[in-house]
């Protein structure tokens, strides 16, 4: 092998470790100088993405343009910690002993959504973090997070993912109690510390459940043997239910808001981020260890399809509640971080709704199972939303975070005229503003389209609700714009000045990925969302990638 | 049956502590809530591992015959340190509150103004 | 019923049909073309510093600027007023209050149950 | 801060439980034991010299800076070890390496800790284990103690005089 292959075979280590080593050098480096450290993060943050795009690059390019089409089997890289093969023989059958990354179409996708928002937080910080003391444990728990957030996205191992899970809990607790002399921080992060700490347990309960009955920890060799029993449907309810709490589906969202709303507006961005992740957990349960008998079409399921529809229906139920409560406390907030955090709950309805109608579609035909013909579409626009709802949002709470920054307040009451100050602010606002409501050139459109269209043929009372969503989303979003930046100069405001250059630079990266995908969706779509959502529908090839 | 008593310990364990996540009022009995129930699930883990007259899992000391199993022991261990970590986060985190609220019942801080 | 294809095809550039991002970026700049041209047609009759530039608000004298500015809370008053009832019982929801986040937490864990579990 | 009985008891017990607690760091592959339970022993006695004398005179002691770089130290050479496993490639062009690979077992540079188990006397038998112990033993010596300590210092009552 030469040197690309041998650091692409293994990138998947190397992504988690890289942040982990660099969180921990950083008290080290911050001993010489302040601006070292700083810059040193972001050689780390760089590092990791640019890993993380040559990883999807060799993962999502054609045939025959892969830089190291050695180290893939069936389109899914395998890495075993420690080295060996992954399964050992034993008297009788053979079982997985090894902790091993399992990465496919899905895994790379979130891996390229958490590596921008990353790279963004981490520029963003150098600026919205000058004034403050204790940059050097910011940096260290900053890059933990980062590090717990790749791990839990591309671990293949259901003990490994309650871990990582974990590490990202305590590190965004304590990144949001950052403002320690302000209670209401103090009070969100031991809210979400409780939140995540309850989840995380009962979490870590299902897998010993699944441990217990299979023997096995491995995400791929308990999809090939699940049975969905009794002890199988209790693990799954501790799973979802655990995984959607992290992730904020309503009614369990209510620290999300006090917790994104609180923290500093750079650690918002990544906790998106995390949020996302706990989203994509809900993902791989329900389609790849589970999807012998919920995800995908099994002759052996056709008994309890019903049971599997219902599901797919509490799911479409707590993603309409989770819209409509989400956009109506978006749309009573005078906070601005807090509005921001309700508007990013509604964006979190939109994709579990997808993943509710791919569950729900389920048809039995003459004996044989099989999903009706637009549930591979709520699913695509499900995993494309994923993306665009992490930039839109991510770019809107850097918005606040500047506009806080400069005018140390996040009231609407007391806030106004700043586009005659920030004029380059106002523009990523207003692209931010577009996107999220899903206005035809920003990216939003294309992937609530798909959502709306799918979600429409399941059942037309709920595609309306979701337009209906998107529209007071609009709604809310011009509320602000109008209280923020139009009207007359307020006096107290008047020597606003622009946000500084690197927070402008974490902006304009955000936003110009925006446009693109905007403008372009269908390139985006074909090589990277559909191979995803072909990724996660086909656990068999997922089963392949450890047991051959 | 009293093969079953781990497992309704377990049970038993985990109710007690969403009782006192739930119902109590005080931060520090929250945080003893959440305690209970992680000692519930490693409890849990423990019970798993466990076969009927089996040895612990050290091969040079063993006496022959069948060794309980030690992968939950292990599982049992990252998730003491686990729980170690968050318990020091969440009581220093009380310590914060204590400090700018001088009070520890929930009832009377945390709310935010809509 | 439209197959996801078909979806698919009208998002691409290759296309140009109806739901092209593109075109929608053109039409917009059409659209901005157009109301800067009538715009335009405007601009001969206005005359500075007469009584055309004084805002008219119904009669009423105008106020300062800085206090003509609506802030945050008012704005979508009338939509939260008649929907007060949904609004009281929301934000009750929302106690602030770590405890009542798990007990929602345990209400789903038990309505997933019922419905995955039993049924 | 307490009386002069409980400081010399406990002066007279905190190399015994320092001891012990790295004997169950350095036989953490042998018996049931490892890192974090040999660093949670230690820091428990650290824990006792802190109740016994008191936190104002432990923190003149030992600064919270330096602990912290002591776990940083630990945490590092843990993850180091892992690297070392993927590095070795660089040396040897046929090597298989891996993250957090043995790379100490099965090689013919350093023939001392090629050894698999033999017995309890024998420590240098699990390759590289042995010093990821080291390493998390010393990370959790660190942290636990600083916890502990920083824990004790904000909660200290400031009315009362400490002697």
């Amino acid at each position: 092998m030469n040197m690309i292959e041998e650091l692409l075979f293994h990138s998947p280590a190397l992504i988690v470790a890289i942040p982990l080593i660099g969180a921990f050098l950083t008290p080290l480096v911050s001993k010489i100088n302040d601006k070292l450290r700083n810059a040193f993060a972001i050689f780390i943050v760089l590092i990791t993405t640019i890993l993380v795009f040559m990883l999807s690059y060799n993962l999502f390019a054609y045939e025959g343009t892969k830089l190291a089409p050695d180290i893939l089997s069936g389109g899914i890289q395998t890495y075993i910690f420690g080295g060996g093969p992954a399964t050992i023989m034993g008297s009788e059958s053979s079982f997985a002993i090894r902790i091993l990354f399992e990465i496919d179409g899905l895994n790379a996708f979130m891996a390229i959504i958490a590596s921008i928002l990353a790279l963004a937080g981490v520029i963003y910080s150098w600026s919205f973090m000058k004034e403050h003391t204790g940059q050097d444990k910011y940096y260290t728990l900053y890059l933990l997070m980062i590090a717990g957030i790749f791990g839990m996205i591309l671990t293949g191992d259901m003990f490994n993912f309650f871990v990582f899970i974990e590490i990202t809990s305590i590190a965004a607790c304590a990144l949001i109690a950052f403002y320690t002399n302000s209670g209401k921080a103090v009070d969100a992060g031991f809210k979400y510390i409780v939140i995540s700490a309850v989840g995380a347990l009962f979490i870590l309960f299902a897998i010993g459940i699944l441990y217990s009955q299979y023997n096995a920890l491995n995400m791929a060799v308990l999809a090939n043997s699940i049975q969905y029993n009794m002890l199988d449907k209790i693990a799954l309810v501790l799973l979802i239910s655990g995984l959607a709490m992290k992730a904020g589906i309503v009614p369990m969202h209510m620290w999300l808001p006090d917790a994104y709303g609180r923290a500093p507006s750079s650690v918002t961005l990544i906790l998106v981020g995390a949020t996302q992740a706990s989203l994509y957990g809900i993902f791989r349960m329900a389609f790849s260890v589970y999807g012998k008998t919920i995800g995908n079409i099994s002759p052996t399921i056709v008994d309890s399809v019903t049971n599997i529809n219902s599901i797919g229906w509490l799911l479409v139920l707590l993603a309409i509640l989770t819209m409509l409560i989400g956009v109506l406390m978006a749309l009573k907030q005078n906070d601005l971080k807090r509005l921001i955090a309700f508007a990013a709950l509604a964006e979190i309805g939109y994709m579990l709704l997808g993943l509710g109608v791919r569950l729900a579609s389920k048809v039995v035909n003459e004996g044989q199972v099989g999903f009706n013909e637009y549930s591979n579409a709520a699913l695509t626009g499900s995993i494309f939303h994923i993306m665009n709802d992490a930039l839109d949002i991510g770019l809107l709470f850097l918005v606040a975070g500047a506009v806080y920054l400069v005018t140390k307040e996040t009231n609407l009451n007391k806030l106004g005229g700043l586009a005659r100050n920030m004029k380059y602010t106002t523009v990523f606002f207003l692209i931010g503003l577009l996107a999220v409501a899903g206005m035809p050139p920003m990216n939003g459109f294309s992937s609530k389209l798909i959502i709306y269209e799918s979600t429409y043929q399941l059942n037309p009372i709920i595609g309306i609700i979701a337009i209906l969503c998107s529209i007071l989303l609009l709604a809310v979003f011009v509320k602000v714009f109008h209280s923020v930046f139009l009207g007359p100069k307020i006096p107290s405001l008047k020597d606003a000045k622009e946000a500084p250059r690197s927070m402008l630079l974490a902006m304009g990266i955000i936003a110009c990925i925006i446009i693109f995908i905007g403008l372009f969706p269908s390139i985006i779509l074909e090589n990277i969302i559909q191979p995803a959502t072909e990724a996660i529908t086909n656990y068999s090839a997922y089963i392949g990638g450890v047991i051959p | 049956m009293i093969f079953n008593i781990p497992y309704i310990a377990v049970v038993a364990l985990i109710l007690i502590g969403l009782y006192a996540v739930v119902f109590k009022r005080n931060l520090i009995k929250i945080v003893i809530g959440i305690t209970l129930i992680e000692s519930g699930v490693n409890l849990f883990l423990i019970t798993l591992a466990y076969r009927k007259g089996s040895t612990a899992p050290i091969y040079t000391a063993s006496p022959g015959g069948i060794m309980s199993l030690p992968v939950p022991h292990a599982l049992t261990l990252t998730s003491i340190v686990i729980g170690v970590a968050v318990l020091a986060l969440m009581l220093s985190l009380v310590i914060h509150i204590y400090k700018i609220y001088g009070t520890l019942d929930v009832r009377n801080l945390g709310r935010e103004e809509e | 019923m439209i197959p996801f294809e078909t979806l698919l095809d009208t998002l691409k550039i290759q296309n140009w049909s109806l739901w092209n991002p593109l075109i929608w970026g053109i039409a917009i700049i059409i659209a901005y073309l157009i109301i800067y041209i009538i715009r335009g047609f405007g601009k001969k009759g206005f005359k500075e510093r007469t009584e055309q530039a004084k805002v008219f608000l119904s009669g009423n004298p105008e106020l300062e600027k800085e206090k003509m500015h609506v802030g945050g809370s008012n704005i979508y008053w009338g939509f939260t007023e008649s929907l007060k009832w949904l609004y009281g019982s929301l934000e009750k929801m929302h106690t602030g209050n770590a405890s009542d986040y798990i007990l929602w937490f345990v209400i789903i864990l038990g309505v997933m149950f019922l419905i995955i579990g039993v049924i | 801060m307490m009386s002069r009985i409980v400081k010399t008891i406990s002066n007279i017990v905190f190399p015994i439980i320092t001891i012990y607690g790295l004997y169950v760091i350095a036989h953490g592959h042998l018996t049931p034991g490892g890192g974090f339970q040999g660093g949670a022993v230690v820091a428990s006695g650290c824990a006792m010299i802190l109740v016994a004398y008191g936190s104002v005179w432990t923190m003149k002691k030992i600064k919270e800076k330096h602990l912290s770089i002591l776990e940083s130290l630990g945490a590092i050479g843990f993850i180091s070890l892992g690297f070392i496993g993927i590095l070795l490639i660089f040396l040897y062009s046929s090597y298989n390496g891996s993250f957090f690979k043995n790379f100490l077992l099965n090689q013919n540079v350093v023939p001392i800790f090629n050894e698999i188990g033999k017995g309890l006397s024998n420590i240098n038998t699990a390759g590289v284990i042995p010093l990821m112990n080291f390493a998390v033993g010393l990370k959790v010596i660190a942290g636990l103690f600083v916890i502990v300590l920083v824990m004790a210092y904000a909660t200290r009552l400031k009315g009362e005089p400490q002697k």
